[in-house]
């Protein structure tokens, strides 16, 4: 594989890890505080829609995304009422929301743009433009780094970049913050957050609430940066791969980026089966690629890579009186 | 067929020819659209079962199903649409897409300046291949020495509406140099052209007149006339004769598309050139190597 | 004291009431169970006061209000005389409470710093908070013999240790009261004797400390006051100079408790059950029972005495198939599987072991199951109840249910309710009959009377006596001192998973038995 | 919180959360512009106005009873199998393995063996979550989704590749031989009856056989199995020494233990018996239906199984119910995107509300009632 080749699937991981990176971010904020989340796709889902919608309808994809966010708040928001105010099953209230974004977002689309459950095709400023960075064109000539400045790190939506900012920044606020240390200890122990004094609700809520505006921001990206417009199942099991990473990268933000960095090379990958075939040498299955990611979360669930340990608390309610 | 009404192609062009046949005879219409591959013989159990006559389906997918429901509805007449269905209510449609994708190639080879172009298909199966190298001995044909890159979008109905993947595999030959890409993908092609016009080449539509998605941007259609398929088939009605029907580029079954859109990017010279090489096809002087007669093609390797 | 918890308190400036606490009518409900009934009690600043009861007593609910952990359904809670709302945790630390539980609020896989802190944060940022900690940490631990490691993580910590991480987490946010629920009950006896110089030296601080505890001893040592509490009510409070156990024992069970229990000289024949260099790994690798050896001969009564967590449910696991074990058991002379699939409560069962588990809620029963149920649990296997190789016979259990709840006096008799329906003492004689019709060979009994009214405790003792009378063996574990006593022929003695040696119950002595639990051959004592 | 009585918990609470999924539906649908009313009234029509409905509507119901069951059988051991969805998948391939294997000389020969197939195939896909489940701790939820996307990658793989017939282009296997052809409701004596077709004259239509011509309904003869499976899943659940051990280990695997019961055989087995009836859901549509591997044939079924079996109460008779009443609703939602210019895809939010009421937000319907079962003593306070 020559260095060009490298760089445009690099380029192509880096946009396809995004909604991967950010949902997984998500899904990291709702585990740590001891809410499970299967219902990622599903505000991604809702998120993409909604964007999409707004950013046709008003021509600004700004109000796009801030609609976008609402969309995805507004099932977090469900979520939440279910798991924690009534002590549902976090599970299959994820489960449940999935199905209905699924749904529910083909018939608001068919209804506002009548194209058998699309959106109408967003261009202009209804789209995220892509950014390119200070000096990416004169520091190309620079050998190997310039290029690769050029044409991997440059030239993304704006919401690429917040996705990886968005990695030190949960760092610093799950690990340096008295709110990330109330976070994390509300996930792995809640008496010991309402014994110390502090509302076990109204962490998880915050929590949840976060999930929801990170979800927006991956749907979002999904139908106004990677795509311009939103289709029907656009997200196609991005929000399972995102837990799949969450479970690989064992619930850090860090390894989040890596786990989802290497499941969007591996779906850069299934892009270019003539790539794999010239450095290979053998014809791999598509389908094996596509089932790559799902296949190393259950080895590592397996324990086979180091043990994944989830927040203690994770996928229950917490229950004061029986 | 599974990409939806309005993925601007293939289904799209079937509705307009329904549309068109309506708002000329007041005749009504039912449209069904399938959500998953096992839905198909209840959808046309239940049309044929409500009396529509006759009942015209769009997509290969349903020939198997077909040559189960329509025995059982003898005095109903199916026609279908890029398939062979050998029974005597029905009538198939198919379309001589390797002459047209050949048009289209020339134009990409004229118009290319790398010359290196690029095809990606939709679901990798013989009729997709057909365009893919009709394409190639179009552009072989300009310049033999142009390269050609192939790709398909996958194996299974979902690659005719995987836009995202679409972008990707165009932006992926772009950087091999690509400058023009053909996109016979059905719903996946939107996102082709629309990478296409955000990476600042030129891409080729299909079925439908896509020039006008990205004006300036598409540097033509190869456009089958699926509207026309369907336009007759209502309007021959219960008289609907059955056996096979091919369209070609004679019978303007299949062509290429120029109009305001694309009128700065196809030169008259480039037009003569594709005009001549029509009419050779079209009096028989040229011969396009279809290959789904042999699965077999002498400009690409798939 | 260098902590400056943030927001202030209440002022305590000028205290106009004696009392530190005193709750006025205070009562609880849990759905059907009414834990907490109109309860008054006023404790004086800077004493230590104790509070007893008998499991289910209310002890917990009615401290767990105090610290704004669960809502009052009604009664007033006044703080240095000035009646206060106590809604939230929030408020009882500001009101200066700390509270020390009988299970332990830690966060496992945080330092103790972190723990410490969690909710005490000064600001936003964690850097200042945690720098401030550590050193009011450090002065605390001078000042009050507490001392662990800041950046331990409490996974790592002993259970005492773990506690003076929550007693650091009270201090920390300049608790004046402090409230302690069954803080020995998980301790070695030094441990707890550091506990209660720490408690001491607190209260010479002018500290209000609330003891809960089932240790008569205890209450007799360390308070000042002491209340007693039965089924939800406070039936009284004393000066603990003033009463003696004998008396508050009759206060707690609300009757004269006589724990004597008629039995014959033991019939000894041959030997039941071996045991050698019996040895349990818990599943974090820990050894808990370290090469454990003994017999016990059929018609004999082997009572194993210690303070909780000393290996003693380790060994009755290993024994009932629970545990995976190394050793040797053998059973009349044929040795059991200690690992594998065939060491299990099934080939236990089927060997003629019973086992009467110490936690019945846990292990003995399903709650959610019918009585009769429950009867078959563990023997649902047996060849009575079945009426086919496929199918159960469901109505020979029914009717086996029937018989025992009235042999046993289970009430109600009602085979159709779920477990969970019924008090502690009944769940306890449904577990009791199902194991002992059995007619087994060993009997494994563990806390066979915890929780339980003095009727029944009689009736099972009873019950087990009759048993070895019958030639059975019979492996009786207890924390209680006077069950061991009473009901054994050879008293054994636990310590840190190993046996400190046999004792004949006719000529030992509680004060020889408490020595040895507490890791002291009681041999040079006597 | 009051406690409810049994039979309000067991009859009222699934009832009220119908009720309340159905209320947002209506929202949902008055929203976007469609009457609630209409579209009921052809989703009734549609699912149960007829015998030709209801052979659609029971084909439906066939393959939620098996999942429905499957979910029910892990949910007893406390395992809540996902993977419905994969295991039916890999039944599918079962089913068709066999039934390609052999030219099979009668229906009923190519039956026991299909099920054999779609049985062991399914339950090798729960095998592998189970064993990991058991030996290793990893959560079934999350290894049953996995394996939910490794089926689909599978089976495109082998439906592209390798069981695909030369010059075909959609990704499906072969047709199945005609001895392998079940009976469906019209070919059945006596119930075909039911079917028959009327000419405009009213009279009975005859084919150019003189034979009556009846409506082709995919219902088929496994909707008996599936009846007879759900009164198995009963027995085996509470009137075996398995189906107890499984119940106890579902409500305690403390005590489960102490009596003697191997978490590691009861999840093994539960799981696999979850498997297996998820994968014998293929015989329905796999052999019964299109009498091809189609890609995704599950159609979701696996994921309704959840549905099915919360609002049954997990209980094979519930289940039953359940699944004839999610049956009318996919019957009755395709009838809908046939129909009217409602998106098909409104049964799909119906299904997730059903899912979100009665499993997640069933607390809330449970206090809600509660209010009505107040012992008095409210008044006396
Ligand atoms: N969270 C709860 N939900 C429901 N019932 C409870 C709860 N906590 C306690 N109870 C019930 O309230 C009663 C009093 O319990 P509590 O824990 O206060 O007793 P206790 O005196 O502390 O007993 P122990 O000596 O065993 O600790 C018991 O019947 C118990 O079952
Ligand atoms: N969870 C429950 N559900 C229904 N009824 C219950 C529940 N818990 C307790 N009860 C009922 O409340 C009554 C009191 O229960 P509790 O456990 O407090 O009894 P107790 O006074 O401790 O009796 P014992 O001395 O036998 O242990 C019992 O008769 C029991 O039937
Ligand atoms: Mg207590
Ligand atoms: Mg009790």
């Amino acid at each position: 594989m020559d260095y060009a080749t490298l760089l445009q699937m690099l380029d192509a991981t880096l946009r396809l890890a995004t909604p991967l990176l950010l949902a997984c971010l998500a899904g990291l904020y709702s585990e740590r505080a001891g809410v499970f989340d299967i219902g990622l796709e599903g505000k991604m889902l809702m998120a993409a829609m909604s964007s999409a919608a707004v950013a046709a309808l008003t021509g600004s994809v700004w109000v796009g995304l801030l609609a976008g966010i609402g969309g995805s708040l507004l099932f977090a928001l469900v979520h939440g009422v279910a798991s924690i105010t009534f002590r549902g099953n976090q599970l299959i209230a994820g489960v449940a929301l999935n199905f209905v974004a699924s749904g529910v977002t083909v018939l608001i689309a068919q209804d506002l743009f009548q194209q058998g459950g699309r959106t109408a095709a967003l261009t202009g400023a209804a789209r995220f433009a892509q950014i390119d960075l200070p000096f990416a064109e004169s520091l190309r000539a620079v050998p190997i780094l310039g290029p690769f400045y050029a044409e991997v790190l440059s030239g993304h939506t704006i919401l690429v970049y917040v996705a990886l900012l968005l990695v030190p920044l949960t760092w610093w606020v799950l690990f340096r913050t008295r709110f990330g240390l109330r976070l994390r200890a509300v996930g792995e122990n809640p008496a010991s957050v309402d014994t110390a004094g502090v509302s076990v609700v109204r962490l998880r809520y915050t929590a949840v609430l976060i999930t929801g505006v990170l979800c927006g921001l991956a749907g979002a990206y999904m139908a106004t940066g990677l795509q311009a417009g939103f289709g029907r199942e656009m997200t196609a099991g991005r929000g399972y791969i995102a837990l799949a990473a969450l479970i690989f990268a064992k619930w850090r933000p860090w390894y989040c980026l890596y786990a989802t960095l290497l499941f969007g090379f591996l779906q850069a990958l299934a892009l270019r089966p003539d790539v794999i075939e010239r450095v290979v040498g053998v014809n791999v299955p598509i389908p094996a690629l596509d089932a790559l990611p799902y296949i190393l979360t259950v080895v590592v669930l397996a324990g086979l890579v180091g043990k994944a340990t989830p927040p203690r608390a994770g996928g229950e309610a917490y229950v004061k009186e029986r | 067929d599974l990409g939806g009404k309005f993925d601007k192609s293939f289904n799209e062009a079937a509705f307009n020819g329904a549309k068109k046949w309506a708002d000329e005879t007041g005749g009504t219409f039912k449209e069904l659209e399938m959500q998953s591959e096992a839905q198909r013989e209840q959808a046309l159990r239940r049309l044929a079962e409500s009396g529509a006559n006759p009942v015209v389906m769009t997509g290969f997918a349903f020939g198997d199903v077909l040559n189960q429901v329509a025995p059982d509805f003898p005095d109903t007449k199916f026609a279908i649409i890029d398939m062979v269905v050998d029974q005597p209510n029905v009538k198939s449609v198919v379309f001589t897409e390797d002459q047209g994708s050949y048009l289209v190639g020339m134009a990409a080879a004229l118009a290319s300046k790398t010359n290196t172009v690029g095809f990606i298909g939709g679901m990798d199966i013989p009729l997709i291949r057909r365009f893919g190298c009709g394409y190639a001995q179009g552009v072989k044909a300009v310049n033999p020495d142009a390269t050609v890159i192939l790709n398909m979008t996958g194996t299974t109905p979902a690659a005719w509406n995987d836009p995202v993947k679409g972008a990707e595999l165009a932006k992926s030959q772009k950087s091999q140099g690509a400058d023009v890409i053909y996109a016979a993908a059905g719903g996946t092609g939107v996102g082709v052209l629309q990478a296409a016009a955000d990476e600042g080449i030129l891409s080729i539509g299909v079925d439908s007149n896509q020039n006008g998605m990205h004006p300036g941007k598409v540097l033509t259609s190869m456009v089958k006339r699926v509207d026309v398929a369907v336009y007759n088939a209502f309007k021959e009605g219960t008289d609907l004769v059955p056996g096979i029907n091919v369209l070609d580029l004679k019978g303007e079954g299949v062509g290429y598309a120029m109009d305001e859109n694309n009128a700065a990017l196809i030169t008259a010279e480039m037009q003569a050139t594709i005009d001549a090489a029509a009419e050779k096809i079209k009096s028989g002087e040229l011969v396009v190597h279809d290959y789904m007669s042999d699965n077999t093609c002498p400009a690409a390797t798939f | 004291m260098a902590a400056q918890a943030k927001g202030g308190r209440q002022a305590t400036a000028a205290p106009t009431s004696p009392y530190a606490i005193e709750l006025k009518g205070i009562s609880k409900a849990f759905g059907p169970v009414q834990a907490n009934k109109d309860i008054n009690i006023q404790v004086p600043r800077g004493t230590i006061h104790g509070i007893i009861g008998e499991n289910g007593a209310g002890k917990s609910t009615l401290m767990s209000i105090l610290y704004g952990f669960y809502r009052a359904d009604s009664g007033q809670i006044l703080i240095n005389g000035t009646p206060t709302a106590i809604p939230d945790s929030q408020s009882a630390i500001r009101a200066g409470i700390g509270m020390v539980f009988q299970h332990f609020k830690l966060v496992q896989n945080f330092t103790v710093l972190e723990n410490v802190i969690l909710g005490a944060e000064d600001g936003p940022m964690l850097n200042s908070s945690l720098t401030k900690a550590r050193k009011v940490l450090a002065d605390l631990s001078r000042e009050y013999e507490l001392d662990v490691n800041p950046d331990a993580l409490i996974e790592d910590l002993s259970v005492g240790h773990q506690q003076r991480v929550e007693i650091l987490k009270a201090l920390y946010r300049q608790a004046d009261i402090l409230i302690l629920d069954e803080p020995t009950g998980v301790l070695t006896p030094e441990e707890a004797d550091h506990l209660f110089r720490i408690l001491k030296g607190l209260k010479d601080q002018g500290k209000t400390i609330i003891l809960i505890t089932h240790k008569l001893r205890e209450i007799m040592e360390a308070t000042d006051h002491v209340s007693v509490m039965r089924r939800g009510t406070m039936v009284a409070t004393v000066k603990t100079a003033e009463s003696s156990p004998e008396s508050l024992a009759e206060l707690m069970v609300g009757r004269k408790v006589l724990l004597e229990v008629e039995k014959g000289p033991a019939k000894v024949g041959q030997t039941v059950l071996t045991v050698e260099n019996l040895s349990v790994k818990d599943e974090h690798g820990v050894v808990r029972l370290k090469g454990v050896s003994f017999e016990i001969k059929a018609g004999e009564i082997l009572g194993i005495a210690g303070v909780a967590g000393n290996g003693q449910s380790e060994l009755l696991e290993a024994l009932g198939g629970i545990a995976r074990a190394s050793g040797r058991i053998a059973l009349n002379g044929t040795n059991l599987p200690l690992t594998g699939a065939k060491a299990n409560g099934q080939t236990r069962r089927a060997a003629g072991i019973s086992h009467v588990p110490e936690d019945r809620q846990a292990l003995g029963l399903i709650m959610d199951f019918a009585a009769w149920e429950n009867v078959a649990f563990g023997y649902h296997n047996a060849p009575e109840y079945q009426k086919n190789p496929l199918i159960m016979d469901n109505a020979a259990i029914w009717a086996d249910t029937e018989k025992k709840m009235a042999t046993y006096d289970v009430r109600p008799p009602i085979p159709s309710l779920p477990a969970k329906s019924f008090s502690g003492g009944n769940q306890q004689k449904i577990v009791v009959a199902r194991e002992m019709e059995r007619n087994p060979d060993l009997l494994l009994i563990g806390q066979p009377t915890r929780g339980v009214d003095i009727g029944a405790i009689e009736f099972i003792h009873k019950q087990i006596i009759a048993l070895r009378d019958q030639g059975k063996a019979i492996l009786l574990v207890s924390v209680e001192l006077d069950e061991i006593m009473s009901l054994s022929d050879r008293i054994a003695v636990m310590f840190d998973g190993q046996l400190m040696g046999f004792r004949d119950p006719e000529t030992t002595n509680e004060r020889e038995l408490g020595l040895m639990m507490a890791g002291m051959n009681g041999k040079a004592a006597t | 919180m009051t406690k409810l009585p049994t039979w309000a918990d067991v009859v009222l609470v699934p009832l009220i959360s119908l009720l309340l999924a159905a209320i947002v539906s209506a929202v949902v649908l008055l929203s976007i512009g469609q009457s609630p009313m209409e579209a009921l009234s052809v989703m009734v029509e549609g699912s149960v106005g007829s015998a030709y409905a209801w052979g659609y509507t029971l084909y439906y119901a066939t393959s939620f009873i098996f999942t429905g069951l499957a979910v029910t059988v892990a949910f007893h051991g406390s395992l809540f199998n996902i993977g419905g969805e994969g295991q039916a998948q890999l039944g599918g391939l079962g089913v068709a393995l066999v039934c390609l294997a052999l030219p099979w000389p009668h229906w009923t020969l190519a039956l026991m063996a299909a099920m054999i197939g779609a049985a062991v195939f399914g339950a090798a896909w729960a095998a592998i979550p189970a064993w990991l489940q058991a030996k290793r701790g990893s959560h079934i939820v999350i290894t049953t989704i996995m394996f939910n996307y490794i089926a689909a990658a599978l089976l495109i793989y082998l439906l592209v590749n390798v069981l695909r017939p030369d010059g075909q282009m959609d990704p499906a296997s072969a047709r199945f031989p005609e001895g392998a052809k079940l009976p469906q409701f019209a070919d059945i004596p006596l119930l075909q009856n039911l079917f028959a077709k009327y000419g405009p004259d009213g009279a009975v239509k005859l084919g150019k056989d003189g034979l009556a011509v009846y409506e082709q309904v995919p219902a088929n003869v496994t909707f008996f199995i599936a009846v007879a499976a759900c009164f198995a899943v009963w027995a085996l659940m509470w009137r075996t020494r398995l189906g107890y051990e499984i119940r106890a280990f579902g409500k305690s695997e403390k005590a489960a233990r102490y009596a003697g019961i191997s978490p590691f055989k009861i999840i093994m087995v539960a799981m696999l018996i979850s498997g297996a009836l998820s994968g014998m859901m293929a015989i329905n549509n796999v052999m019964g239906e299109s009498e091809r591997l189609l890609q995704n044939s599950a159609e979701g079924a696996g994921f309704i199984g959840i549905a099915v079996a919360l609002m049954g109460r997990n209980h094979p008779a519930g289940v039953f119910l359940a699944a004839i009443l999610f049956g009318i609703l996919y019957q009755g939602g395709a009838e809908l995107g046939l129909w009217t210019s409602i998106p098909i895809e409104l049964r799909t939010v119906v299904q997730g509300l059903v899912i979100l009421f009665t499993g997640a937000l069933d607390q809330m319907v449970r206090m809600m009632l509660g209010v009505f079962f107040r012992p008095n003593r409210k008044g006396a306070a």
